[in-house]
């Protein structure tokens, strides 16, 4: 699949650190899918789809930056959609979203509620104005917030709301953020017994994004985040790499 | 039907390989291929130090092909080693390496040597990586030293990457020369593509290699011109994704065959391309021997 | 929309020309070509003496591309110079000449020359012709000395055919040493097919050319290594069929383009391509200058 | 398009000179289409379909010696079918063929036969034993022959026999045989203002049988035989090289 050009027609500040870029063109996608977006001179880089034609970015690097450059009428190149996405059931769902994660979640939770699925979403942030889609997380259900800073909501990691609930009350739980969040998230559902209705999406370095160079294969699987992935039930990663520790761009194995 | 082989002293319990740079940068990702039918695994090629590769995009699926250009990417032996000791068991894994001259492909060479693998593909042939690949592997004096070098470091099979050149046979009998125990062609060729939007080219470095479908037909000229001249195994690699392509090579006298670029549209294709050969040679009556090279007479 | 170029002097309508070897044969070929929108046509390959070329099959189509061995099947320059005459007209005609050295090229040229042809295209590339094509095209020496020998018994531009190789640019800038007045590239890339059925080769001749779609990414990467260093005219061949590719080829600096085994779609090919070139620019509101090796930026 | 391999199942002597092998696939194809038939290791020459699963070949060279020698269930590449073939129009119709022409026109006038289209053939041959598919031209209509040596039928060329007819009669004239024997046809046709109603099928040198290299192509249209014929109405064969010269391998003009 080669890049499709995509021009920017608008670009939301969602949050001090982040922009959603909304583009020309509607992939007939699922949430929980991502592309390859490529900023050309610069990088090809993934982002999860926050609505069907937009992404939602967070700066934090070059491709990044050179993205935050970029003006409304300005192009780039995309490759999409990739990977398998979030797989919908049951009745009542629990969304746990950290940061920027909680981009692939925004259109899951819509979906959901078109479905007539009641959602909760649990958002996390370091502060209260970093807090990701708000609004829309509201407008498909029930939703609390964490902050770091206490700015907003509980003080503390997204995964404090969690002693409150009791995830039995839910027939799916869907998480995407930093993946020790993640990691703490697996091990209550794991002590719930839970383990099997759970789904997380991942974040490895993602190089073809074509399940052709291995950059993004987990331990100890071999499955690949960008063609098998990036969601995962968490029976796949169960007593996995996942929380514990990732690859970089060379290989290299680096603790979380 | 037996599909076994013995390539270069190694025992293949069916001729298809996992080419090099191909999901072959963690155990794990090798484990998997293996238990999808391969016959061997080929790491990804490994180096001295650690490289993050070039930037992306990185690999782009064209009309006709693959094109790609990593850069290497890869952790160094350093880390690799361990690694690799954790790939052992199911099938043959074969460790490729690169350097930028003969002692660094000694140095990588013993440094994996501790995982013991069961052999080394040394690659003198990607296209994209300055200093490395083709840089040395098109030239026959080098290619020779460089295998002379590492053979005489391990003791484990040693299988030389070729790059597709039009004087293949020039390249195949240095590398016979230096001690190969196989050869293995083809690399990717040296190939572009351009976005005719931006006028960007489409790959973050520029030029990359052309794999898939598109590069057979070269592929096999390359292998049946070396199993015409070399007395040691001739492995092909180039555009495979069926088993009518693998009977091609082995008819042009290939020994294996290696695939790459077809995991992408099927990870299966190991045991699909090994069933196939099967009913083909079951519907004929006769073993993979009775094809090997027919195409030769 | 002006899609008129200079071509190392000459004047083209349009940027698309027929490559050589193509529907070629004759006078009345080249002129029904012409008639359907080609801005130059290059005639078949010319030598010294009659061939008749290799056995059948000649030519066929793979899944991915046409594989070709004609073998230089020619009249002779003594037979072609009439055919020759007769073409002038419409379009420039660039004759294509082969041999098997710097004196028969000559011998070709000025043979030829009674017949006033626009412009010399030699034949150093072609992959299947032993002793000739790419056997001299791959030595830069060689390249240089041919190309010296007929720029000094014609008064005409002389373009350089090249074969696809790694090192491209050193090629290139021989043949500019040598005085060539473009280069272009690519030829075929040495391949083959095998026919399952029966393991034989699928070519009478068992090796030949790759051609089509297939080849674009490796001619492009050709086109805009030598677009970077040669101040000489480059023109773009292998696997141009829509307008797009071509666009492609002109980002890549390209300064015309060659197509061949298109014809086979649709002969109205050059027709289409300039339309759609056209089109493009419209559209971009930006002449064929301005889009001519952007990519190179 | 690849060759595809054919088994033999079957083939019949038809005269001395003449061999028809049946193979074991069936083109979908029309009377005057050819294939290219791959004798391996040989060369690939083009022949007629005479039947949609057979050629009916004449020995005169390398390649056709060695597909003599093949036996029933030899096999050889087949690419095909190819060209235009004859259009069949007109409620009554003339076939002129000479030697080995048969071959195209046999399987046309059975086509014609089953439209209901009254078919007259005038076939020639050396000799009374080379006369090619005589009881298949009669199954399909009125059949008169011509032999060089007047062993069967009028003596002399076949086209003695037009001086009979009124070629007025015939809505359309279909031609395939020796060149200079087609080249009278069209003169007569000329002097009786039939040109437009003529339909000739060449033989001229194929090489790729793709349109691609060349060889097969007409002076004064540049029409390649291989993909725009090897039918041509007379209109484009007027005035041109046809029944004057030829190219051989090389591409040197022949004198016919
Ligand atoms: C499936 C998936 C979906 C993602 N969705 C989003 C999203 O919706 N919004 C968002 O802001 N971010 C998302 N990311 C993360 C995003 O891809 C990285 O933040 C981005 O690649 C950083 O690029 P950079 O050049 O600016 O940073 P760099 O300077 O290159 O590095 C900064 C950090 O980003 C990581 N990174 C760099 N390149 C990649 C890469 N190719 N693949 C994965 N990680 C990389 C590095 O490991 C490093 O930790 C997603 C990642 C994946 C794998
Ligand atoms: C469209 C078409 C349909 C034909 N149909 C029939 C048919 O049904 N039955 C039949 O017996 N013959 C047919 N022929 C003629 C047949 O192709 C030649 O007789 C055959 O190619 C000779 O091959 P050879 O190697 O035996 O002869 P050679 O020894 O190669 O030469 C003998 C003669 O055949 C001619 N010839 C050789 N190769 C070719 C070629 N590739 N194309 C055309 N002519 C060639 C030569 O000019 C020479 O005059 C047809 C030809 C064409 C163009
Ligand atoms: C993404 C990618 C990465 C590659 N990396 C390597 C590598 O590290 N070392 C190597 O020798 N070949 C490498 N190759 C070349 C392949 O091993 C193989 O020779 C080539 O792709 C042709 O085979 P294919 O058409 O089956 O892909 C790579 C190819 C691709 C597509
Ligand atoms: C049937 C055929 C015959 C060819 N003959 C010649 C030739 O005589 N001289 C030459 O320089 N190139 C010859 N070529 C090469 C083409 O001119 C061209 O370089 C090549 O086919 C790539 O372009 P394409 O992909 O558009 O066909 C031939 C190619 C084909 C397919
Ligand atoms: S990024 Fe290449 S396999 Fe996933
Ligand atoms: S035989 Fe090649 S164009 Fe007709």
């Amino acid at each position: 699949m080669m890049p499709i050009n995509a021009r920017i027609t608008k670009i939301v500040d969602e949050t001090p650190s982040t922009k959603t870029f909304f583009l020309d063109l509607t992939l007939d996608s699922k949430s929980g899918q991502f592309v390859m977006a490529w900023i050309r001179g610069v990088d090809e880089i993934p982002m999860s789809l926050s609505y069907p034609n937009a992404i939602t970015v967070q700066k934090v690097g070059d491709a990044t930056s050179a993205l935050f450059k970029l003006k409304k009428g300005d192009s780039i190149g995309v490759r999409g959609p990739i990977g398998n996405g979030f797989t919908l059931s049951g009745k009542s769902i629990l969304l746990i979203a950290g940061g920027v994660g909680a981009a692939p979640l925004a259109p899951l939770a819509e979906a959901a509620r078109d479905e007539k699925i009641r959602v909760k979403t649990l958002l996390g942030a370091k502060t209260g104005d970093e807090l990701l889609f708000v609004k829309r997380f509201r407008g498909a259900g029930e939703i609390q917030t964490a902050t770091d800073d206490g700015s907003k909501g509980h003080k503390g990691p997204v995964t404090g709301l969690l002693d409150e609930l009791d995830l039995q009350d839910y027939d799916q739980i869907y998480s995407c953020g930093p993946e020790k969040m993640m990691g703490k998230v697996l091990e209550m559902a794991k002590d719930e017994n839970m383990v099997p209705k759970t789904q997380f999406s991942l974040q490895r370095y993602i190089k073809c994004g074509m399940g052709i160079c291995g950059t993004c294969c987990i331990d100890p699987s071999g499955l690949r985040v960008c063609v098998d992935g990036p969601v995962f039930s968490g029976d796949i990663l169960v007593d996995s790499e996942f929380g514990r520790y990732a690859r970089d761009a060379s290989g290299r194995k680096m603790k979380l | 039907m037996d599909l076994t082989i013995d390539l270069s002293g190694l025992k293949l319990k069916n001729p298809t390989i996992l080419a090099a740079g191909i999901l072959g940068t963690s155990a794990a990702s090798l484990k998997r291929v293996a238990q999808h039918g391969a016959g061997a695994v080929v790491t990804k090629s490994i180096g001295a130090s650690p490289r993050e590769g070039h930037p992306g995009p990185v690999l782009v699926k064209t009309e006709r092909g693959f094109l790609n250009a990593m850069g290497l990417p890869n952790p160094s032996y350093h880390e690799f080693v361990r690694e690799l000791e954790t790939v052992k068991g199911d099938v043959p894994v074969i460790a490729s390496i690169f350097g930028s001259n003969a002692k660094e492909f000694e140095e990588v060479a013993l440094g994996l040597s501790k995982a013991r693998p069961d052999a080394f593909e040394l690659n003198l042939s990607c296209p994209h990586a300055k200093g490395y690949g083709a840089t040395l592997g098109t030239d026959p004096l080098k290619v020779k030293e460089i295998i002379k070098s590492v053979k005489s470091v391990v003791d484990v099979p040693v299988w030389a990457k070729l790059p597709p050149v039009a004087n293949i046979v020039e390249l195949g009998l240095a590398a016979q020369e230096g001690g190969a125990d196989a050869v293995v062609v083809i690399n990717t060729i040296p190939a572009m593509g351009i976005d005719i939007e931006s006028g960007c080219p489409i790959l973050g470095n520029k030029v990359g290699g052309l794999s898939g479908a598109a590069i057979k037909p070269v592929a096999l000229r390359c292998v049946y011109e070396l199993c015409a001249t070399l007395s040691i195994d001739v492995i092909g690699v180039g555009g495979i994704s069926t088993w009518k392509d693998a009977v091609e090579f082995i008819m042009a006298g290939a020994s294996a065959v290696e695939i790459g670029s077809a995991v992408h549209d099927d990870i299966n294709v190991f045991r699909n391309v090994s069933k196939g050969i099967t009913q083909f040679l079951e519907k004929r009556q006769c073993s993979l021997e009775d094809i090997r090279g027919v195409a030769q007479k």
